[in-house]
């Protein structure tokens, strides 16, 4: 299991950035957005894999996994959430400023130095 | 009365919503919950602003029974339709006629010919007087338009409108 | 017995489940994958949510009834779904294997 | 418990109060709204001070927030290095303030908020002492800093903001992954319980935690713009509002403040596999930034352009001290470190007062008409140029003097000489340049152009008067540098401090 | 009897969520794929719920009520783009 | 501390004479000479003892630690200098009133040359070597503030620029030579290095520090090859000249060596370089002199062949020649004053200084003209002059240190020198004043102002009374400032204007004769020099250089800095990749650890599956924009799915609300951009992107593998068994983040804060076409608001009220909390916009979230702040268990009130984005104009 988490991890960092590194704004985003599955999958997992034992105290419980990633994921979750809803803002404007979605606001390819 | 407490229905269902979700009947629960009920019409009134009122709670009682049995009816010719294979389907079209007016009772109807029998109920007309209905597997249309009107409509139509049209 | 009670629902849960997304994988147009989920699938959980609430309630004191919020809450919100899914296929003109109505001309009441 | 003993949250909880308020004031009158966020600007500089003595004997001030025990909860702790870190950001945002209060606070919404919390977010990270809050205070003041850098828009600016926003998105999951990992090899997140832990690893964990130490590197230099992840510096900058410009002077500061706290702690002498772990990078890279944004000096074409670049090229020097690493580089790290600060928010600001008074030419390096108060501008350019350049007798010279005098001890000595002597003469080159292009009159003046107001000048001349006292009270600022250089160097007592009650 | 009805359900499920996602892929029109979409997050509520009987613990059932509140408002908005574009107006 | 007095009263000064300037022109000259007369006065009382075989040193600490102290030294050298700087300075002060002209800013002018006054005076009288260099290049900044004194001229400009440039590579390199110097000494005050004087000759540094020493005095003196600035820097006003390369700045660098002479000379490296320098320079200066046609441009040339001279002296390490040095220093400051102001005069008054049009001026002022040939004898050494004096100890020296080496070539080489040195004063006189008449003048030239002329006249008279009777005039200052340049007792000289008929002498009247020959040839020398050496001019390599230097400055970076975010991108990654994977080259650490993992099973294998596919669907249709949103979606589940199955419930809620939050985000924005992104990169940018995400990818994968492989110890622990008695909570995430950890909480809300005010500000009047239609053209659907949507999501909100609130309060013992529940809230008020409009929705409800914001964050903090009122850290939390009739116990902790904070910024931030981002086409500037 702990192979599988770590490469859906890799592809999801390989997916991202592929996409971080494309030309437009929109898929930009959707590269920081697939980076921000993998990092906060990566921190969750950094407590380790255990199933059916969430850190909800309980006298039933057979024991809990590590809460502290959680915690960190969830401040994380919430970081990435703000900073990605600032990011799309941004790409409007970006787009209204530039009258294109081109990152460096420009048209083409050839456009570029 | 009115003023204190607007909505009654509504503070009912959600006093029951809520020892639902705490999944326990406690006597802290039923105050929290009664407390809560109250309170939360007073936010989402403006959004709802008209009252629902149940003029027939006997037809009320008939038609989810009807509803109950139909969903459950109808997922399991769903599910045969589609073991036996898309070849032999005949989908369709149908266009149902509305006698319903509110807004309410039409998305009721709506909603109930979609959970029912092979039929998802897929545009309303602007005018809302017409209801566009796919089926999945239908010889005769006007039959399920007949049935759709007298199944589901005309009960809506007692418990939502009579009296108001 | 109430073992064998729960097995069932349990497995006619998944089986509507597994039928529904049959459906929308089988079937050859929108409008007929549209009914496999809709349906089947709500029932299946449905199916999968009374096996819960059996479960739960025997298991501790008590009865556990919250399952019939999701009930509620799927019952209520999956024919909306299917209806503006409908509705947006529609207006798209997807691929039908039944004929499509006219374009509604209809005028909304009120409107000038 | 009293007052006193808050003292270390003050400084962090003050301003994030000032941009609750200023948030619930956003329909007050303007001069109400001004007020507040000088008032609250201004009470940034006597707690500042108030750290500073608390801090001077040696002390770490260790604030258990939620009265938990490190490295459960978290911890504030101010020493020497917070307590400069801390008093040079608060100098520094109020004359930035005072500059907006020219009316660049009107050009958008939210100004006096966002500059509030911004200060939140710095002072936070500067006093944490656990190193998830750390990331958590550096998108605060990320955050923070988007939207000032937005601040009024413009194709320019919002081109630049968009590369800034998305470098640094990289930059924040790199920390995350960084962050993670030492977690995941150490199960702490305590700088000092982390120091302590990584001394201890084994060597099969080696590689692993050298790894996640880099990674951490990499987003701290990204934020100090080091060589090669500078390029979002010059952009941002150069084309943001000058407040903004001046107020980011501090923010290179904060990736290189990480790289001295995070590395003083976890890879000193006695760090087990992590000892000496940035000495291939850190001196190499630091050269590099240097250079090139001398470089960058030189091929600029407007003066804000320069200042950037100016900005480049101190993060470099800054860094190349910190890399060297002795007591004696890190004590002229410190002491330049408030320099290189309040010079280029000075450069920002006076770019700008020329900018606006030369009409459409701006602030481009092309020679035009007379500038109003041209003695006046001419004489701060001429001071501030001397300071960014590093030539007597002001507080840049003094501090390039000791970061030479330190790595006189170093293997590196000729590299390091070299560059900085090199990249000396060419700022004074560059700047000579941009100095006799824009003062120095080649036609007469067509019209009236807007005379830089006293208002807009002040803020300039309190920068430098920093400036000036620092180059005056070197000695003892120096001596203070080498008491916090000699604290760093030896984290035995931060630890201590900090897991006393844990061990 | 649940010991081997349980791991039948999952592969259902498991089965489910896998033709659910083959038509979200194969589309081929954007309704097909919201509704694919849409009945993943059915399937996903299918599977907490076993999840929930299987290892004994009422702590899924948020998660389960919480992805037929949330799955419907993504359809919704995924749905309305389709018609009007502009999906808050 | 009175030398520190002495030295900063110029620069107070400098700061009176501006003051003073607003108050009229002779104010600030009178201010100005007034300032170096208070400066004199200061150093009158203390002048007595170097006399008297004493040398004071004042000193008062600055950076002790350092070993930078203020410090400062009053011996026969400096006491010279000082006299030298501040007498010429009184006399340039005069001078240059009745030299500006009206458009000349006075106050400017006498600021910048006090400035440079107290630094030059700081270079003399500092014991300290680093503040020495301090001055030192104060007056590089202030030479160039009056060099480009007229600044509308270019080649003010550019000379100023080239001084600057030349004598800061100078500079730099002298800090560096100091510091070596430090170094080995132990400490920079010149005693310490008079002392340590065989120790620092002996080092293995000697070398390094003595290059880099001389490359400050060579440049500050103009010595080959860094000669060049000089005659561009003839662009200043002539008092400036005047005053730069007759009395100071120049003799900086000779200053600097006659001061160090004692700790650096006598070794053979020093004799080489300083003297071969010197030599080079005397000859080259020599030379290029007599064909120059500009009068300053003679004058500057001849500068820089005597101080080619002075640097020969003290090259050549003999106390004789130190001893000549300090005295050819004296009357090169006197008759090269003069001799500019002189020429300062012709130029004023005959509006030119080209000799080919200065002919004949004898005739209209024989007075100056008097004054010049005195001048200008000096210059050529003719007997009974002062410049005589000290170049027949030149001669004699030289031809000493011939005998020594038993070569006369030396001897050859100085005569020649002083064979142009009287050719080019010949011209000097001869080609101004007599010659013919005056070509095409731009005005008459007539003798100048009375008051300009007398400090001609005071210079000429020294430098006849010096020549004449040295022993009675200058012999005591040059004893005691040779003294102070050896640092030993003198030795034997004698100063008289007779040394009877030696070989110096012959050799004087060889120059004599020899110059006079070379003035009658000079034309067809100067065709032969024009037609070759002439052509060189070294402003063409430097310019070259300095545009080699922008030019290669502005390729590099544009190079690197292209302005494009990919490339920013890129080089992130490739640092990370490079960063993370380096440690894992040393070899000694496995990738994997001996950990034993969980197994597979069929459901984690499907769903990883489908999250695989997903992404790649993602990437693969990213430019199908709305395919690839709908791809993401999965993902997004699917990760809430992983969540959920290790044990992290209020993970997958979170992940799940926030997930929808984004879709919704995205589609909003999505309206506005293009639904099918453009092809904008060819298959080897996508190739190249491709291969580096994989190895990102990989890296991610390796770095989770090798963490997850390996066993950890953490401090859970501590979380799991305080969460319920120290936290009062059973949901220990939850405790963690609003107890534990819950400073981070703050944080983190703070930054949803500021993402909606970011929002806010970014969107202000920001408009943005609205499309017509989809991306296949069809328009949109008429119906806005369908009803049965709009029906049933008007039933489900008070539903999903209820359900926030449930998630809300259970928060603190069981999956949820703030941040969830305010999710919920925001969806399901969200919700009503999309089905029923923002119109219709702001008619419900306030439009302004802020003060959701505001309140949320208000609650928070004060939350943590209530803690200081019972003497706890800030965000203590306290809770405890109430119990109340009916109700029964309940808990009521603080942290719950602030989880509700977290509530209200959660709804207010994420309503305030989504509306906002909403209505953006509402705020088009052409509905606000119908309005
Ligand atoms: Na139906
Ligand atoms: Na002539």
């Amino acid at each position: 299991m702990e192979a599988l988490i770590a490469l859906v991890i890799g592809v999801l960092t390989a997916g991202g950035v592929f996409l971080a590194l494309r030309g437009q704004t929109f898929p930009v985003v959707l590269g920081l957005t697939l980076m921000s599955y993998a990092v906060n999958l990566f921190l969750f997992v950094m407590g380790r894999l255990a199933i059916g034992v969430p850190p909800i105290i309980s006298d039933a419980a057979a024991g809990y996994t590590d809460p502290l990633p959680q915690a960190l994921v969830l401040t994380a979750i919430v970081i990435s959430f703000g900073m990605t809803a600032f990011v799309i803002v941004l790409a409007l404007k970006a787009r209204a400023e530039f009258g294109n979605d081109h990152v460096d606001g420009l048209e083409r390819e050839a456009d570029r130095r | 009365m009115r003023r204190w407490l607007p909505h009654p229905l509504l503070t009912a269902a959600l006093t029951l919503l809520w020892l639902l979700l705490v999944n326990a009947l406690s006597a802290g629960a039923l105050v929290l919950g009664a407390l809560l009920g109250w309170l939360i019409p007073f936010a989402t009134s403006r959004f709802w602003p008209e009252r629902i009122r149940i003029r027939h709670p006997g037809v009320l009682a008939r038609f989810l029974g009807v509803f109950a049995v139909d969903i459950v009816r109808g997922s399991f010719h769903v599910a045969w339709l589609i073991l036996k294979g898309p070849a032999r389907l005949r989908p369709t079209f149908v266009e149902v006629p509305l006698a319903l007016t509110t807004d309410l009772a039409i998305s009721l109807l709506a909603n109930t010919i979609s959970l029912t029998p092979g039929t998802v109920s897929a545009r309303l007309s602007a005018d809302k007087r017409t209801l566009v209905v796919h089926t999945l597997d239908t010889s005769d249309a006007a039959a399920l338009v007949a049935e759709i009107k007298q199944r589901y409509e005309a009960p809506l139509k007692q418990i939502f409108e009579e009296g108001d049209a | 017995m109430t073992e064998i009670l729960l097995s069932l629902f349990i497995l006619s849960g998944a089986i509507f489940t597994f039928v529904g997304s049959l459906g929308l994988a089988r079937l050859r147009d929108f409008y007929t994958r549209l009914h496999g989920p809709t349906k089947a699938t709500t029932l299946g959980v449905g199916s999968l949510l009374i096996a819960s609430a059996v479960h739960f309630s025997l298991r501790d004191e008590g009865v556990s009834l919250h399952e019939v919020l999701v009930t509620l809450f799927l019952f209520m919100t999956a024919p909306v779904s299917a209806h503006l899914l409908a509705k947006a296929a529609l207006h798209l003109k997807v691929k039908s294997l039944a004929p499509t109505p006219a374009d509604d001309r209809s005028t909304p009441p009120g409107a000038a | 418990m009293n007052v006193p003993d808050h003292l270390p949250i003050l400084p962090v909880v003050l301003p994030l109060l000032a941009g609750i308020a200023l948030l619930a004031l956003r329909r007050a009158p303007l001069a109400m709204q001004r007020g507040a966020a000088v008032a609250a600007t201004l009470a940034l500089l006597p707690l500042a001070l108030a750290l500073v003595q608390a801090t001077a004997d040696g002390a770490h001030l260790v604030y258990k927030l939620g009265n938990w025990d490190a490295p459960y909860g978290i911890v504030l702790v101010a020493d020497r290095l917070a307590a400069w870190m801390l008093l040079t950001t608060a100098l520094l945002a109020l004359f930035a303030l005072l500059y907006a209060l020219t009316g660049i606070d009107r050009e958008g919404r939210h100004f006096h908020i966002l500059f509030q919390l911004q200060l939140f977010g710095l002072n936070g990270a500067f006093l944490t002492g656990d190193l998830f809050n750390l990331f958590v205070f550096f998108e605060i003041l990320l955050l923070a800093s988007y939207g000032l850098l937005l601040h009024g828009g413009g194709r320019q600016r919002v081109k630049a903001g968009l590369h800034y926003v998305v470098i640094n998105l990289v930059g924040s999951t790199l920390f995350l992954f960084a962050v993670g990992t030492l977690y995941g090899v150490t199960g702490t997140l305590n700088m000092a319980d982390l120091a302590v832990k990584l001394a201890a690893t084994p060597p099969e964990n080696a590689a692993l935690v050298q790894s996640a130490a880099l990674l951490l590197f990499g987003v701290f230099a990204l934020k100090a713009a080091l060589v090669p992840l500078t390029l979002w510096l010059p952009a941002a900058y150069s084309h943001t509002s000058a407040p903004v410009a001046a107020l980011f002077a501090i923010m290179t500061k904060v990736g290189a403040y990480s790289i001295l706290r995070v590395y003083s702690l976890v890879a000193g002498e006695a760090a087990g596999p992590l000892a000496h772990l940035l000495d291939a990078w850190l001196v190499p890279a630091a050269l590099a930034t240097l250079a090139l944004g001398m470089l960058g000096v030189v091929a600029s074409g407007s003066l804000r352009q320069q200042a950037a670049w100016l900005v480049v090229a101190s993060a470099g020097t800054l860094l190349i001290a910190f890399g060297l690493g002795s007591p004696a580089a890190l004590a002229a790290g410190l002491y330049y470190l408030p320099h290189s600060t309040f010079a280029a928010a000075a450069l920002f600001l006076l770019a700008d007062n020329i900018a606006r008074a030369r009409g459409e030419l701006a602030d481009r390096l092309e020679s035009g008409p007379a500038l109003p108060r041209a003695r006046l501008v001419g004489g701060l350019f001429f001071v501030v140029a001397i300071a960014l350049a590093g030539l007597p007798p002001l507080s840049g010279f003094l501090g390039k003097f000791m970061l030479l005098q330190a790595a006189l001890d170093s293997t590196r000595m000729p590299w390091v000489w070299s560059v900085v002597l090199v990249t000396g003469l060419v700022g004074v080159i560059a700047l000579a340049r941009s100095g006799s292009l824009l003062f120095y009159r080649t036609h007469t003046p067509h019209g009236e152009p807007a005379a830089p107001t006293n208002a807009a000048l002040a803020p300039v001349v309190g920068l430098l008067a920093l400036v000036a006292g620092l180059t005056v009270a070197a000695g003892p600022l120096s001596e203070f540098t080498a008491a916090t250089a000699a604290q760093l160097t030896a984290p035995q007592h931060y630890l201590d401090a900090v897991l006393g009650g844990a061990r | 009897m649940l010991d081997t009805v349980i791991p039948i359900a999952y592969t259902l499920v498991a089965l489910a969520f896998l033709m659910s996602f083959w038509r979200l892929i194969a589309g081929p029109d954007a309704p097909d794929r919201i509704l694919a979409l849409d009945t993943l997050y059915v399937n996903t509520i299918a599977f907490l719920v076993l999840l929930g009987i299987h290892l004994g613990s009422a702590i899924y059932f948020e998660a389960a009520l919480l992805i037929a509140m949330m799955g419907f408002v993504g359809t919704v908005a995924l749905a309305k783009y389709l018609l009007r574009g502009d999906i808050i107006e | 501390m009175t030398l520190l007095l002495a030295v900063l009263i110029p620069f107070a000064g400098a700061a009176l004479v501006a003051l003073a300037s607003r108050r009229g022109r002779s104010l600030s000259a009178w201010t100005a000479a007034g300032v170096t007369l208070a400066a004199l006065a200061s150093l009158a009382p203390l002048a007595a003892l170097p006399f008297a075989g004493e040398t004071l040193i004042q000193q008062m600490d600055w950076m002790p630690a350092l070993g930078l102290n203020l410090a400062f030294r009053l011996d026969g050298l400096a006491l010279l200098f000082a006299g030298l700087i501040l007498g010429i300075g009184l006399l340039i002060v005069l001078y240059a009133r009745y030299y500006l002209s009206a458009h000349d800013s006075m106050g400017r002018f006498y600021a910048c040359l006090m400035l440079f006054m107290g630094s030059m005076l700081g270079i003399v009288l500092s014991e300290n070597l680093i503040q020495l260099l301090i001055f030192w290049e104060l007056t590089s900044l202030s030479s160039f503030l009056l060099i480009s004194y007229w600044q509308h001229r270019a080649e003010a400009r550019r000379g100023a620029r080239m001084a600057l440039a030349v004598t800061g590579l100078g500079g730099f390199a002298m800090l560096g030579g100091f510091l070596l110097l430090g170094h080995i000494v132990g400490s920079y005050e010149l005693s310490d290095v008079f002392a340590s004087a065989g120790h620092i000759r002996a080092h293995p540094l000697y070398v390094p520090t003595l290059l880099l020493i001389l490359a400050g005095v060579f440049t500050k003196s103009a010595q080959f090859p860094f000669h060049f600035w000089l005659p561009h820097a003839m662009a200043a006003p002539t008092p400036v000249s005047a005053y730069l390369h007759s009395a100071t700045m120049v003799k900086a660098g000779v200053f600097l060596l006659a001061r160090l002479w004692p700790a650096l000379s006598g070794t053979p490296a020093w004799f080489w370089l300083v003297s071969g320098a010197g030599l080079a320079t005397l000859l080259l200066g020599a030379y290029v002199a007599l064909f120059k046609h500009d009068l300053k441009g003679l004058l500057a040339y001849s500068t820089i062949s005597h101080l080619g001279l002075i640097t020969l002296l003290f090259g050549l390490s003999t106390p004789l020649a130190a001893v000549a040095g300090v005295f050819h220093i004296i009357n090169h400051a006197t008759f090269k004053a003069s001799l500019f102001m002189a020429a300062g005069i012709i130029d004023h008054e005959a509006g030119t200084r080209d000799m080919r049009r200065l002919n004949g001026l004898w005739q209209y002022m024989p007075h100056t003209a008097t004054l010049a040939m005195v001048a200008a004898a000096a210059m050529a050494g003719v007997p009974l002059l002062n410049g005589f004096l000290s170049k027949e100890m030149f001669f004699a020296e030289a031809v000493h240190i011939a005998e020594g080496h038993g070569s006369w070539l030396l001897p050859v080489l100085v005569t020649a020198a002083g064979a142009f040195a009287v050719a080019y004063s010949i011209r000097f006189i001869h080609d101004v004043f007599f010659n013919g008449a005056p070509v095409d003048l731009p005005k008459t030239p007539h003798e100048p102002p009375r008051w300009m002329k007398l400090p001609v006249e005071i210079l000429v008279v020294l430098c006849l009374v010096v020549g004449i009777a040295p022993a009675l005039t200058v012999a005591p200052l040059l004893a005691v400032a040779a003294e102070a340049t050896l640092q030993a007792p003198l030795p034997d000289y004698h100063l008289a204007p007779w040394h009877g008929f030696n070989a110096a002498f012959v050799m004087s009247l060889v120059a004599l004769a020899l110059g006079a020959a070379i003035y009658v040839l000079r034309r067809p020398l100067v065709a032969w020099h024009e037609a070759g050496v002439g052509r060189l001019d070294a402003r063409v390599p430097y310019d070259a250089l300095v545009n080699g230097l922008v030019a290669t400055a502005q390729r590099v970076i544009r190079g690197f800095d292209t302005g494009s975010l990919q490339r920013q991108v890129f080089l992130s990654v490739l640092a990370a990749l490079a960063l993370g994977v380096a440690p894992w080259f040393a070899g000694e650490s496995p990738l994997s650890g001996g950990r034993a993992g969980l197994p597979l099973d069929a459901v984690s294998l499907s769903a990883a599956a489908a999250l695989i596919a997903a992404t790649g669907a993602t990437v693969w249709w990213h430019r199908q924009r709305f395919t690839a949103l709908v791809t993401l979606g999965v993902v997004g589940l699917v990760v809430s799915l992983a969540f959920v199955k290790f044990s992290a419930p209020d993970l997958a809620l979170t992940q799940l609300s926030v997930e929808i939050v984004t879709i919704v985000l995205l589609l909003l924005a999505l309206y506005f951009l293009p639904q099918h992104g453009a092809a904008e990169t060819s298959r080897a940018r996508a190739g190249r992107d491709a291969v580096i995400a994989l190895v990102a990818g990989a890296g991610t994968a390796a770095l989770a593998w090798a963490v997850l492989s390996r066993p950890y110890d953490t401090i859970a622990g501590y979380y799991l068994d305080n969460s319920k008695p120290g936290g009062g909570g059973t949901n220990v995430v939850n405790v963690i983040l609003v107890d534990f950890r819950g400073y981070d909480t703050l944080g983190e809300i703070t930054v949803l804060a500021l993402a909606g005010l970011g929002i806010v500000a970014l969107l202000q009047n920001l408009s943005l076409a609205a499309p017509r239609g989809d991306a296949a053209g069809r328009p949109w659907d008429a119906d806005a608001h369908p009803v049965i949507m709009a029906t049933l999501t008007r039933l489900l909100l008070p539903l999903a009220l209820m359900v926030a609130v449930f998630i809300l309060l259970r928060g603190h013992n069981q999956p949820g909390g703030g941040f969830i529940a305010g999710l919920i809230t925001a969806v399901a008020l969200i919700v009503q916009y999309l089905a029923n409009g923002a119109a219709w929705t702001h008619q419900r409800m306030a439009s302004d979230s802020q003060p959701l914001i505001a309140w949320g964050l208000g609650i928070a903090t004060f939350t943590g702040l209530a803690s200081w009122a019972f003497d706890h850290p800030f965000l203590t939390s306290t809770f405890g268990y109430v119990t109340w009739p009916v109700v029964g116990k309940f808990e009521l902790a603080s942290a719950m009130a602030f989880d509700l904070g977290v509530f209200l910024v959660v709804v207010g931030a994420t309503l305030m984005i989504l509306t906002r981002l909403g209505s953006l086409h509402h705020a088009g500037p052409a509905r606000k104009a119908a309005r």
